[in-house]
């Protein structure tokens, strides 16, 4: 496939760095003109990234390198299809979430607002470059700059524990960074390259010890980010930042980038054959799968509703990571399809939570009977993806996970398909209750009459739900999530098994 | 053995200086003592530069009855005449800079002395903890 | 502080001394060339005849005939010599300190040049010894107090 | 106490390394030795037609070497100015 | 052609300078800066020269000084290292001295300022002719010229600084003695004080026991100087009681110029093969690095004095380039190299910080770093620039010679200087997170909403402009640094390394 030279990437990388700092230097002095940086920036990046989507629908890879750093090893930009779905993805939230987190902010008149947005676009940017990366090296090089974004975001609240947060955080994350570290200097070492290769390119270097060596390492490093258990153990408690910045880490940035490495690694740096010729994959299959199930169990326990939300995520990641690792065509299109949507849904789930929470300072689930009186649109929004989560048709849950399910047929792994077919019915059996609840009790703690959050924060919300149930409907109207996944998928496989 | 002292003598001096000097510097808890060692150290390798220089039958290495270089022509000097002068030369700078770090380790005592009101190392310590 | 300890006949040899042992350190730094000697050994020597004043005297009927601003500029003043005629050098289109240029300047050649060149930087040589030999035992034997002198709490050393 | 043993352990250990060498040494005064074959009979037999000066230590002092000297000088300019910042105090006047 | 004579001029211009100053001094003391500054800049000019000329010749630069061929004569002999090096210096030395000017105005007494200079002056001269010469012995002189100027300068800052001075001088000569020592062997060896020459010469005696003796010295002597693991116990104390501009101009060049000549003496001087084949130098040193960097980092963690802990960062920094050293192999060496000049920007950045903090609140104790994010925000921002870059957070340089050290280490395939390394990048992360925790949240009580109403009151209380720019102007380094190794790599570090790798 051709590529096409053009500095469009860096452009979008760039709008996000200095409407960061355009947001610096603004500060306090002006918020609204603050804001306006924040949401310009956003518009712009997702305008140019989405400029990109024809060349990538056609085949076409859209490259940038900025400089060499030693032989065959650059910092370059290579948009493919797989990373344009992230891209797309990551740049399309940001817009919504920029929205909502000015009405929130606003609402809760919380403090350093600056801060947080600066340290906002810097994540954002952080992500977006993860998935334009055209290599190991430069993926790094964006992941550690989200990392280090994402602290001050997670210990935003600066009570005791968000800080005890931020620590673990960063103690986990730069843990697996200096994994991550270790595993790109051996790749480079034996290869010679960092470049990615759909079907990947270590195959036919270096002994299967090593490889297998390498793998593991790579999948802890990016696994601490992508909160595989039994190193999740961040995740929840970093619930306690702000609940945008929670939406953030589930749906947009933080953990879906970890989850987009993990792909990476599995599909384009070692890629199917060499994971099935060295059976790499059923470990790897049996862990996830093993996450999936005991997060959903803890999920059922958890009564604050955040982290339930966060369990629930958890599960999800794994979910994704489940489909690339049985190396089937429709296992590996399902993974891809479900980023993005699991990102709508589970970014529609939060800011409804942070919606309750704006306006009744509820956090627990037991609290919110009746609350569907008092906020139905934020419930029906919360209705919406909660069923899209567990994978009712016609939201967009469904889709993929209907993918994922016939991946693992196609991979004869009936076991999977048990997995994820449980998954989905924990899924219901921790989302129901909560629906139930809201709409059919009696409201104790809550108002009974029709009192909803601001506009601000009301509005992203509807976006969004409406979102997913459109992609249910049309997966493949004009992001064209289905095609690059069904593109991506082909590659990986055409040069793979 | 004995022929190994004997023939090499210089350097069992210059080691033995040098030892005294470096156990001064180490052990010594009085500073100025601590001076004079680093004294006797410099001076050790001074020695050992010197005895380097040193040639049986030759001489101190001046050319006798030599002005200009005129007349440089018809003069034949032989090298195993005149000792070497180049660690002479090497000493004379090693000298220059073992006068100066005294001078300055003997301003920075002067000034530690009437800051603490002493040169004993410990005591200095102790001062610094107060 | 050293205090003047009057003792006519020290004073008289010692002004008696002076003269001799700066003529003769004169003579070394000459005669550096064709024996034993050179700029450090007169300069040291210079050096001495001031400390023979300030031990005989004190240091003020020292410093009245040498005072710290023209030391000062003398320290300067002979690696500055050596370093100028360097940097002649240099000029004249050799390299750095190579003597033999000079001769397009002297009225000798390369040779008889360098002769010349190294005479010149022996005495800045001979200037700098002397110079910052003074000015470190003066330094030394007052240990910075003198009359008129900020106290050291002024100077703020002692502050920190 | 124990500072004293040390220092005397380093210093043992520190001589016989010095003494390690002391075989492949020349013998004193060896007018063979290689430091009196190398470089310095150029010194020696050039200085008078070379530099004009009969005296060896000041020709290379002065000239072969006289970057060094230029920097020994400067040594001893650092010296006396270390000593002054340490020690000089200025007058109450300025 | 005057650009063939810059390899004398870089060390000659400040030397005469340094006289210049001193004398103008007597008469105007406001004259000494504007001096300063303006040599500093000739040389950068002189340095980005010669680095130039390097790159375009490709081969090493001779300057015979005073027309003597060597062995008889000194010789300068500029390859692709030392412009590296000379230019790194330069760059440092001039942000460095734009810095100086207030804090040391504010913690010195005006009478001393122009012998501080002047000290500067010798200094910079010292750094330069060390990294320029191409002869054992005038290496001495110079090293001992920058070391009495480190002495004075250090013994004039806080209390204790003239003890720790003293401490300095002891060890200082001990390593200086050493060098000289060494250079004693060769020359009773070979008869000869040229590098070059030597490196001629040294091949033929490399089963003689005095050559090892003398290898070893020098390593103790650089080892001294450049603060080395076991010998770097005067290094903390100097450091951290030095006054600010001291420590921000000595930390980063000093250390690293003893670095700079530990290279040179181990594969110019010496053959690689000497300490790689016929002694096990390497794993030697590759087991003292990792002791250090593991002793140094426990120590640093121990400190709640911000300028203590970097000093004994220093430490460890110097351990990782004795790694790069260590595992002696092309990757490893172009890690310490390239580690080399990052770390110069690195110190500097972290030093001239905490003068800056030093400067404005007169504390350096990081547990009262508290709402300084409010009064000196820019300070801060080159702060946590720095410290990203120390714990090796793309794009700032530190990851990119991390990342070659690494690679080297697996090359070599010493397992555990590559666990010491990523253990210590660790580690270095709890150390400035730390600080920067401290710096920046300020702890609140339980769900507490915003006291101040998300208008946390911005009372700028910044230093003085001079110190802001040319702390800018680092920080910009370090990232510019980062991004554009693989330029520096590709024209200039690949040819400081020896062919025979």
């Amino acid at each position: 496939m051709e590529t096409v030279h053009s500095a469009t990437p860096l452009l979008a990388m760039l709008a996000s760095l200095i409407g960061a700092f355009l947001i610096l230097f603004t500060g306090e002095r002006n918020r609204n003109l603050r804001e306006f940086w924040t949401l310009a920036a956003a518009v712009i990046k997702f305008g140019l990234i989405a400029s990109m989507l024809p060349y990538i629908l056609h085949g076409k890879i859209v490259e940038y390198t900025m400089v060499e750093i030693y032989k065959g090893l650059f910092l370059q930009f290579r948009v493919d299809t797989f990373g344009m779905i992230f891209a797309l993805l990551a740049s399309f939230l940001w817009i919504v979430v920029s929205l909502y987190s000015i009405g929130y902010m606003r609402d809760l008149n919380e403090h350093a607002q600056t801060r947080y947005f600066f340290c906002f676009a810097l994540a954002i940017f952080g992500a977006v470059g993860v998935a334009l990366a055209g290599n190991l090296l430069t993926l790094y090089m964006f992941y550690e700059i989200l990392t280090v974004a994402t602290f001050a975001l997670v210990a935003h609240k600066e009570t005791p524990e968000a800080i005890k947060a931020g620590r673990k955080y960063l103690a986990y994350l730069l843990t697996g960074a200096a994994f991550v570290l270790f595993s790109m200097a051996v790749t480079y070492y034996l290869t010679g390259t960092l470049d990615f290769k759909p079907g990947g390119f270590v195959a036919g270097h270096g002994s299967r010890e090593i490889l297998s060596l390498v793998f593991v390492t790579f999948m802890i490093g990016f696994g601490s980010k992508a909160a595989i258990m039994p190193i999740h153990e961040w995740l929840p408690s970093a619930m306690i930042a702000p609940t945008p910045v929670s939406a953030l880490l589930h749906a947009v940035a933080v953990v879906k980038a970890g989850v987009f490495c993990c792909l990476r690694v599995i599909l384009y740096v070692f890629g199917p054959k060499v994971l099935s010729d060295l059976g790499l994959w059923i470990p790897l299959a049996f862990v996830v799968s093993f996450t999936v199930i005991v997060a959903n169990i803890i999920a059922l326990t958890q009564d604050h509703l955040k982290r339930r939300l966060a369990f629930s995520t958890i599960n999800n990641l794994s979910i994704i990571i489940l489909g690339a690792a049985l190396v089937s065509h429709d296992g590996i299109r399902g993974a891809m399809l479900h980023i993005p949507f699991h990102g709508f849904m589970k970014i529609t789930l939060f800011m409804c939570a942070g919606a309750i929470y704006v306006k009744t300072h509820k956090e627990f689930i037991s609290e919110m009977e009746g609350i569907g009186k008092q906020m139905p649109i934020t419930m029906a929004a919360f209705t919406i993806g909660a069923l899209g989560l567990t994978g009712i048709p016609p939201v967009c849950g469904f889709i993929s996970k209907w993918y994922l399910c016939l991946g693992a047929l196609e991979a004869k792994e009936i076991i999977f398909l048990l997995v994820f077919l449980a998954s989905a019915l924990l899924d219901a059996a921790y989302f129901l209750p909560i629906i139930y609840g809201a709409f059919f009790k009696k409201p104790k703690f809550v108002k009974d009459h029709f009192d909803e959050a601001s506009f601000f924060v009301v509005f992203p919300i509807v976006i969004t739900a409406i979102g997913s149930i459109f992609f249910g409907l049309f997966p493949d109207a004009f992001m064209h999530f289905f095609k690059l996944a069904v593109a991506s998928a082909k590659n990986i496989m055409g040069m793979g098994v | 053995m004995w022929e190994l002292i004997l023939s090499k003598y210089n350097y069992w001096i210059y080691a033995l200086l040098l030892i005294i000097g470096f156990y001064a510097m180490m052990a010594k808890n009085n500073l100025l003592k601590k001076l004079i060692g680093m004294n006797i150290f410099q001076w050790a390798l001074i020695f050992y530069f010197i005895s380097i220089a040193a040639k049986k039958g030759g001489t101190v290495p001046i050319i006798p009855g030599v002005h200009g270089h005129h007349g440089a022509e018809h003069l034949v000097v032989h090298a195993a005449d005149y000792i070497n002068p180049l660690p002479h030369v090497l000493m004379l700078t090693a000298i220059v800079v073992g006068v100066a770090t005294t001078g300055i380790a003997l301003a920075l005592l002067i000034n530690i002395y009437r800051r603490y009101g002493t040169l004993e190392e410990d005591e200095v310590i102790e001062e610094l903890k107060r | 502080m050293i205090s003047r300890w009057e003792d006519i006949i020290i004073e008289t040899l010692s002004r008696f001394l002076v003269p001799f042992m700066q003529i003769y350190s004169l003579y070394v730094l000459a005669h550096g060339h064709g024996s034993p000697g050179g700029g450090f050994q007169g300069g040291c020597i210079f050096a001495a005849s001031f400390v023979l004043l300030v031990i005989a005297y004190d240091i003020f009927e020292a410093k009245k005939r040498f005072s710290e601003k023209i030391n000062g500029i003398f320290c300067a003043l002979g690696v500055f010599i050596y370093t100028g005629i360097g940097w002649l050098c240099l000029l004249l289109g050799g390299n750095f300190l190579d003597y033999g240029k000079l001769s397009k300047i002297l009225p000798t050649d390369p040779v008889m040049a360098r002769y010349y060149g190294m005479a010149g930087i022996e005495t800045g040589v001979q200037i700098t010894v002397m110079a910052i030999m003074v000015s470190i035992f003066l330094d030394l034997a007052t240990a910075g107090r003198h009359e008129g002198a900020l106290e050291e709490e002024d100077v703020g050393v002692d502050s920190k | 106490m124990i500072k004293k043993i040390v220092s005397i352990v380093i210093a043992i250990f520190a001589t016989s390394a010095l003494l390690i060498g002391v075989k492949d040494f020349p013998n004193w005064a060896d007018p063979n030795q290689p430091a009196s074959l190398h470089v310095s009979p150029r010194y020696i037999e050039e200085t008078v037609a070379e530099t004009g000066v009969p005296n060896m230590v000041t020709s290379v002092l002065a000239d072969y070497r006289g970057y060094d000297t230029m920097f020994e000088t400067s040594v001893i300019f650092t010296a006396g100015v270390a000593v002054m910042m340490l020690l000089r105090r200025p007058y109450k006047n300025d | 052609m005057i650009q063939e004579q810059f390899p004398a001029l870089i060390v000659v211009t400040p030397l005469i300078m340094s006289f210049i100053l001193f004398t103008v001094s007597w008469w105007n003391k406001r004259l000494c800066f504007p001096i300063l500054l303006a040599t500093l800049s000739a040389c950068l000019v002189f340095a980005i020269g010669i680095l130039d000329m390097v790159i375009k010749h490709g081969q090493p630069i001779h300057y015979h000084l005073g027309g003597w061929d060597p062995p008889w004569g000194i010789e300068y002999v500029i390859d692709h290292l030392n412009a590296l090096v000379l230019v790194a210096v330069a760059v440092v030395a001039w942000l460095v001295a734009l810095y100086a000017k207030s804090v040391v105005e504010k913690e010195l007494h005006e009478s001393k300022l122009p012998q501080f200079y002047t000290l500067f002056l010798l200094q910079v001269t010292g750094l330069f002719g060390i990294t320029a010469t191409g002869d054992m012995f005038n290496l001495y002189v110079l090293l001992e010229i920058a070391s009495f100027s480190a002495y004075a300068i250090i013994a004039m800052g806080e209390r204790g600084a003239d003890f720790a001075a003293f401490r300095y001088v002891i060890f200082g000569t001990i390593g200086a003695c050493a060098y000289l020592l060494g250079v004693g062997y060769l020359y009773i060896l070979t008869g000869s004080l040229n590098m070059a020459d030597l490196a001629q010469l040294i091949p033929k005696l490399f089963y003689n026991k005095a050559l090892l003796v003398g290898f070893a010295f020098f390593l103790v002597g650089v080892g001294i100087k450049m603060g080395i693991f076991p010998l770097h116990t005067w290094l903390p104390d100097a450091y951290t009681l030095a006054p600010s501009a001291v420590s921000a101009l000595l930390a980063p060049l000093f250390t690293k110029v003893g670095a700079y000549v530990i290279i040179r003496i181990m594969f110019t001087v010496f053959d690689p093969s000497f300490s790689i084949k016929l002694y096990p130098v390497m794993d030697i040193l590759g087991w003292i690095a990792a002791i250090g960097i593991a002793f140094a980092c426990i120590m640093a963690l121990a400190q709640s004095d911000l300028k203590r802990m970097l000093c004994y960062l220093i430490v460890a920094e110097m351990g990782y380039i004795v790694i790069g050293i260590a595992s002696a192999n092309r990757l490893g060496l172009t890690g310490a190299i390239l580690h080399i000049v990052n770390d110069m920007f690195m110190m500097a950045c972290l030093f001239t910080v905490v003068g800056a903090i030093m400067y404005q609140t007169g504390t350096r104790n990081i547990y009262q770093f508290r709402y300084l994010h409010r009064t000196m925000p820019v300070t801060l921002g080159v702060f946590v620039v720095g410290a990203l870059s120390v714990v090796g957070v793309p794009p700032m340089c530190g990851f990119f010679s991390k990342w070659y050290l690494i690679l080297g280490t697996i090359e070599a395939k010493k397992w555990l200087l590559l666990f010491v390394l990523l253990a210590s990048s660790l580690v270095n992360a709890i150390l400035f997170f730390r600080v920067i925790e401290n710096a920046y949240l300020e702890p609140r009580g339980e769900h507490a909403f915003a006291h101040d109403g998300g208008h946390p009151s911005i009372s700028l209380d910044e230093v003085p402009w001079s110190m802001l720019i040319s702390m800018l102007m680092i920080a910009a380094g370090i990232i510019l640094l980062g991004i554009f190794s693989g330029v520096i790599i590709k024209h200039v570090i690949q040819f400081a390394v020896p062919a025979s790798f």
